[in-house]
């Protein structure tokens, strides 16, 4: 199947090296001390912070650090065949890992000693990049919860399909058996902190498609600030200053 | 008695046995024991602090997992945890170390029947390693009643399945360093008890005495064989302390 | 019931022996008080043995079995190297390899009093002396000697701890020294701490000492006396 | 509470600051150098697709089984590979029975990807009728010692599970054409499966504030690392997956550093498994042949009858007899050898050698006998065999010290058919050797 017409362009008209449309909001969920939903195109999900807070089960209290849980779960209604799954299936437990373990790094757990972060995460609608909408979720939540951080974690895909790196890759995309590069980075620090990668690659083009997962990350990177700036601003408003 | 198994064994003869502790380095105590194509791993942690729930805190308390080779844990395998456990419960000294636990793990590496005794030589081996104090050690064995009537020792599984009755034994080893006659009186009565007999199928009284007798036979060797495989390693301590 | 005491008794000594192994049979021994070290139990008149390993004996009267394991039993006297798992108001809590785990009271420093209690940080390795260790009781223990010095008890800074079994702490604590460690210690400058534990810690200028002196131990576990002089010499000739 | 206290395994404040400073130095506690890999063993069961793997400590054991099932809606003509990983508290006393924890489900998941989504199996030739039958393997990876980098060791017995694994030939038949006959393996050899290549996971760690890389991470090693990065290569320098699951961040070029790196580990692992693999297929070819002497089941041990004392005795004194040899002649590799190639050679030799190692032999024909012997012995019990036979002969090292070496060996590498017997006992004994000493070389200086 061709995945990159002629002139360049991808199924759904982007460029190779074009992220999706970008959207995000802040302070979703009342109830929750932070929270965000993103979107990259048509994936849209939600995510929902609480804490920092007392330890629920004092046998996983941390006496230096906080304790980060995250829980990921993708809603029936989000993907085209609306299969049941269980709750707490393999794939989702290694993205919970994958995303607690990612968001761990960027919070400074440290200042928190003997106290619990917990994330949820839900996809609302799947069209490819789920893992990476989550994160950026996640980071704009514990953003909003306030919760200490030393960088912003964004997080951004990118595919080769008929020999062409691809950003940001979508369902169809994604689905085509090709690779799917998903990288994690602190922008501000331009350290990689979550890399994962699936099928085989040639290693000088797999440094390419990183390369251009990297820079997707730091487009992200550049629209949560905005975002979290106008949130912030908002907030100033509110308050009168 | 004189005709061959299929495997070309006599039939109070054992297949070939092998013996080694101390294989893991995480486990506080372990051994590797075959017989045969038979092979069992079986670790031991503890005595860890603490009893878990339903169990007498003033005794030291023992858990067995069993882990098949492939799969999901079964009702076979629930019996045979269980089995093993009151097995052990009985050579172990419980009030040493009261509230406590020791876990036993148990893993299948292959099976080629008589799977039941080898893990429970495989469990008493992994103990000695482990240093839990124990009364005295255990040895297993397994006899079979086959479609002739014949009273089989160490069955493997086609001799398993071929059969039409089974019984597992574990008796108490035979003391080799007894002091004096008194005491020696005392251990051979002790020797002959048993620990635990587990039968499947219908046999006669008579067979199940044969296999008593059979088994008790084997107790001797086995233990010998115990003693020699679970020494190596104190004698090897010794000879660097020395 | 002619049969000779002292005769089967010798002969038992510096044996193997297993666990239900008969060794000594007290009717035969009136008048006489014997003292059971580890791996021994009294089973009415007979004394029966529980831990497979070497029957010792010790004049006057001490019997015990002697073996070598990962974890450890505590008995009162033996020094060990501990680790700090939490402080309570009261005591620190010690890890030592034992069932149990083993309470250190704050005041149980040389001097201590409520004024002056030191602050231990979770997984400070200590070098301490069990104090009591009772049958259903958490072992205790002080890091000061009998007189209540310092001795040479408390934390140990630096250095690298590592696991070994009981018998290789008893080794490398044996009188005379052993041959492993009186080699390693003619061309190398290292501090050692060697816990009944089983734990062994070792300090020097640089990490690679430690490391060879800490591989070194950990591999003389089996090796007969001489064959520990040959492996040090080799190690030590390699890095030289 | 304070019995999770009592039950936990800790590290020292000592311990954790060292393996950094070491590190500094370019220094590991065990010996190794940063970029060392550990010693790979790599054994196999009696039965078709089980195998053992032991990467230094660390201990993993695979076992392939397979089953007709319908295949995926989706997938008509393709069988499944299922993977199982569990963490099994044998391995680590922190690990309990029951569910998997999230360790064990990444590990699995990491496997997983690294040999599926890289087609490394060739799951179309496992299709026996389309949409109705194909055969659905399961891989049962137990983990048995927890000695750090679990991934690679277990992805290593995955690899080696499924390439001496052998699926059972079935042919269509019946009155419809449509009834699937499966042949049992005495009737129909059983079929090897499709493996286009081998994905090898090479995990990294990043420990300390300098985030100094190591590959092979010990599991002291393990507790301290910042971050983890888990390469799956082929060796053609293909990258199958990597997961680098948060933690510590890093710098570009340094992961592309590993992954150079990985590629050439994967290059020398691959051929390790291959050969481990080739040597066993030579074992068994051998096994088909030798299988009429009546069985090789021997007795050690006949009870309730005459000889059985005689031939224990005889079992008992010898290893007494081998103690004093070797304690005096300070059991070296020289000796070892010697006495390995004399227990083929005469006949109380070989007696003794079955006592060791399980492997039967007292029955008469050798010519016959002694390769189904080895091959018996070196399968059922290469564990048995290695450290029994250690602990026998009181010589340098007790198997729990195993330290590195950076060239790996695997044990299966050389037997030729011929001198089967000799040659899987000399590797073995090899082994054990380079086992004993962590610089192997001050140890043959010895010699």
């Amino acid at each position: 199947m061709e995945y990159v017409s002629p002139e360049g362009l991808r199924l759904d008209g982007r460029r190779p090296m074009e992220t999706r449309q970008l959207r995000a909001e802040i302070g979703v969920v009342s109830r929750a001390d932070g929270s965000a939903v993103f979107e990259m195109g048509n994936t849209k999900v939600i995510a929902a912070v609480y804490g920092p807070r007392e330890v629920q089960n004092r046998s996983q209290q941390i006496n230096d650090k906080a304790l980060v849980l995250c829980e990921y779960s993708i809603a029936n209604f989000s993907t085209g065949d609306r299969m049941r799954k269980p709750k707490g299936d393999r794939l989702s437990m290694e993205i919970s890992l994958v995303i607690r373990q990612t968001m761990e790094e960027c919070i400074l757990t440290h200042l928190m000693p003997r106290s619990q972060i917990d994330i949820f995460v839900q996809v609302l609608q799947a069209d490819g990049g789920t893992r990476s909408a989550c994160i950026n979720a996640a980071t704009l939540a514990l953003a909003d919860a306030g919760i200490p951080m030393c960088d912003l974690v964004t997080s951004c895909s990118a595919g080769y399909l008929n020999s062409t790196p691809l950003l940001d890759l979508n369902y169809v995309e994604d689905s085509a058996g090709g690779p799917d590069v998903i990288v994690g980075i602190l922008p501000n620090l331009d350290k990689v902190t979550l890399l994962q990668m699936d099928a085989e690659l040639q290693m000088d083009t797999f440094e390419n498609v990183m390369q251009l997962a990297i820079e997707g990350c730091k487009a992200v990177a550049n629209y949560l600030r905005e975002i979290l700036l106008e949130h912030t601003k908002k907030l100033e408003s509110c308050r009168g200053v | 008695m004189d005709e061959k198994r299929e495997d070309g064994r006599a039939v109070t003869q054992l297949r070939p046995l092998s013996c080694t502790r101390n294989v893991l380095n995480r486990a506080h105590g372990s051994a590797s024991f075959s017989q045969g194509e038979t092979r069992i791993l079986a670790a031991v942690y503890g005595p860890k602090a603490g009893t878990k729930k339903n169990e007498n805190p003033e005794k030291a308390c023992i858990e067995v997992i069993w882990k098949p080779k492939s799969g999901q844990i079964g009702k076979a395998e629930k019996e045979y945890e269980m089995i093993v456990k009151r097995t052990l419960q009985n050579i172990c000294l419980l009030n040493v170390h009261p509230n406590t636990t020791t876990s036993i793990i148990i893993q299948v590496v292959n099976d080629d029947g008589s799977l039941l005794p080898c893990a429970i030589n495989a469990a008493c081996s992994a103990l000695v390693d482990a240093g839990i104090p124990l009364k005295y050690l255990a040895v297993a064995i397994s006899c079979c009643i086959s479609e002739n009537e014949d009273c089989i020792l160490d069955p493997n599984k086609l001799e398993e399945q071929k059969m039409k009755a089974l019984v597992y034994l574990v008796f108490r080893n035979s003391i080799m360093s007894v002091l004096d006659e008194e005491s020696t009186q005392v251990g051979e009565s002790i020797e002959n008890g048993i620990v635990t007999s587990v039968t499947h199928g219908v046999m006669t009284v008579n067979n199940y005495f044969q296999c008593m007798e059979q088994g008790r036979a084997a107790i001797k060797p086995l233990s010998d064989f115990l003693r020699k495989k679970l020494q190596s390693k104190v004698q090897s301590d010794v000879s660097v302390a020395g | 019931m002619e049969s000779k005491p002292s005769n089967s008794l010798s002969s038992l000594i510096d044996q193997q022996v297993f666990p239900g192994d008969v060794v000594l049979d007290l009717s035969k021994m009136a008048n006489q008080t014997i003292k059971l070290g580890s791996g021994l139990r009294q089973e009415g008149d007979a004394i029966s043995v529980m831990k497979a390993g070497k029957l010792r004996f010790a004049k006057p009267n001490k019997y015990w079995v002697e073996s070598s394991h990962k974890r450890y039993v505590p008995c009162a006297g033996d020094t060990v190297l501990g680790i700090v798992v939490d402080s309570k108001a009261d005591n620190f809590l010690v890890d030592i390899k034992s069932p149990t785990i083993a309470f250190l009271p704050v005041l149980a420093f040389e001097g201590g009093t409520r004024r002056n209690i030191p602050k231990f940080e979770v997984g400070t390795l200590l070098y301490a002396r069990v104090v009591k260790a009772n049958t259903g009781m958490n072992p205790e223990l002080a890091c000061m000697d009998a007189s209540g010095k310092a001795a040479e008890f408390g934390p140990l800074k630096d250095g690298y701890m590592f696991e070994s079994s009981t018998g290789l702490s008893r080794m490398l604590l044996n009188s005379p020294t052993c041959p492993l460690l009186e080699t390693l210690g003619k061309k190398l400058a290292f501090e050692i701490a060697v816990g009944l534990n089983g734990r062994v810690w070792v300090n020097a200028t640089s990490p690679s000492i430690i490391i060879l002196v800490a591989n070194s131990i950990m591999k003389s576990e089996s090796l007969s006396p001489v064959q520990q002089k040959i492996m040090v010499d080799n190690l030590l000739q390699r890095v030289q | 509470m304070e019995q999770r206290l009592a039950n936990a395994w800790r590290m020292t404040v000592n311990e954790k600051k060292f393996i950094e400073t070491a590190l500094l130095s370019d220094l590991r506690i065990d010996g190794r150098r940063p970029f060392d890999y550990r010693n790979l063993t790599i054994r196999f069961g009696r039965e078709d697709g089980s195998s053992e793997v032991q990467l230094g400590q660390t201990h993993v054991m695979g076992f392939v089984t397979s089953q007709l099932v319908q295949p995926y809606r989706d997938r008509p003509n393709e069988g499944t590979l299922a993977i199982y990983t569990e963490l099994s508290p044998m391995a680590d006393p922190s690990f309990e029975a029951g569910r998997p924890a999230e360790s064990a489900v990444e590990l699995g998941r990491i496997i997983d990807r690294g040999l599926r989504e890289s087609r490394a199996v060739d799951t179309e030739s496992l299709c026996v009728v389309a949409g109705k039958w194909v055969w659905s393997l399961r891989i049962d990876l137990h983990i048995l010692d927890n000695g750090g980098n679990l991934v690679d060791a277990a992805n290593i017995a995955a690899l080696a599970s499924l390439l001496t694994f052998r699926r059972p030939e079935c042919t269509l038949g019946g009155e419809d054409g449509q009834e699937v006959i499966i042949h049992a393996p005495e009737a129909r050899e059983a079929l090897p499966l499709t493996v286009h290549h081998l994905p090898i996971a090479i995990t990294f760690a990043f420990i300390g504030d300098e985030n100094t890389v190591v590959i092979d991470p010990s599991h002291f090693e393990e507790a301290v690392m910042g971050g983890r990065m888990t390469a799956t290569l082929n060796a053609n320098g293909d990258i199958c997956a990597v997961q680098k699951a948060g933690g510590e961040g890093v710098i570009q070029s340094v992961i592309m550093q590993c992954l150079r790196i990985a590629s050439v580990k994967a290059v020398d692992i691959t051929r390790k498994i291959e050969d481990a693999v080739k040597s066993n297929n030579t074992e068994r070819a051998l096994r088909k042949i030798k299988r009429h002497p009546p069985s090789a089941v021997v007795d050690v041990i006949k009870a309730g009858q005459k000889g059985a004392d005689n031939l224990l005795e005889e079992n008992m004194e010898k290893p007494k007899q081998e103690i004093e040899d070797t304690i005096v002649s300070q059991s070296d590799d020289m000796d070892i050898e010697t006495r390995s190639s004399n227990q083929n050679e005469s006949k109380p030799r070989i007696d003794k050698n079955t006592s060791f190692i399980g492997g039967p032999s007292s029955w008469d024909p050798y010519s016959k006998g002694v390769n189904v012997d080895e091959l018996k012995a070196s399968l059922a019990s290469r564990v048995a065999a290695l450290p029994s036979e250690k602990m026998d002969t009181a010589p340098p090292v007790e198997p729990r010290v195993t330290v590195t070496d950076p060239p790996l060996t695997s044990t299966n590498a050389a037997p030729s058919s011929e001198e089967n017997t000799g040659a899987g006992q000399q590797t073995n004994k090899e082994k054990t050797l380079k086992d004993a000493v962590k610089p192997k070389h001050k140890r043959k200086k010895k010699t």
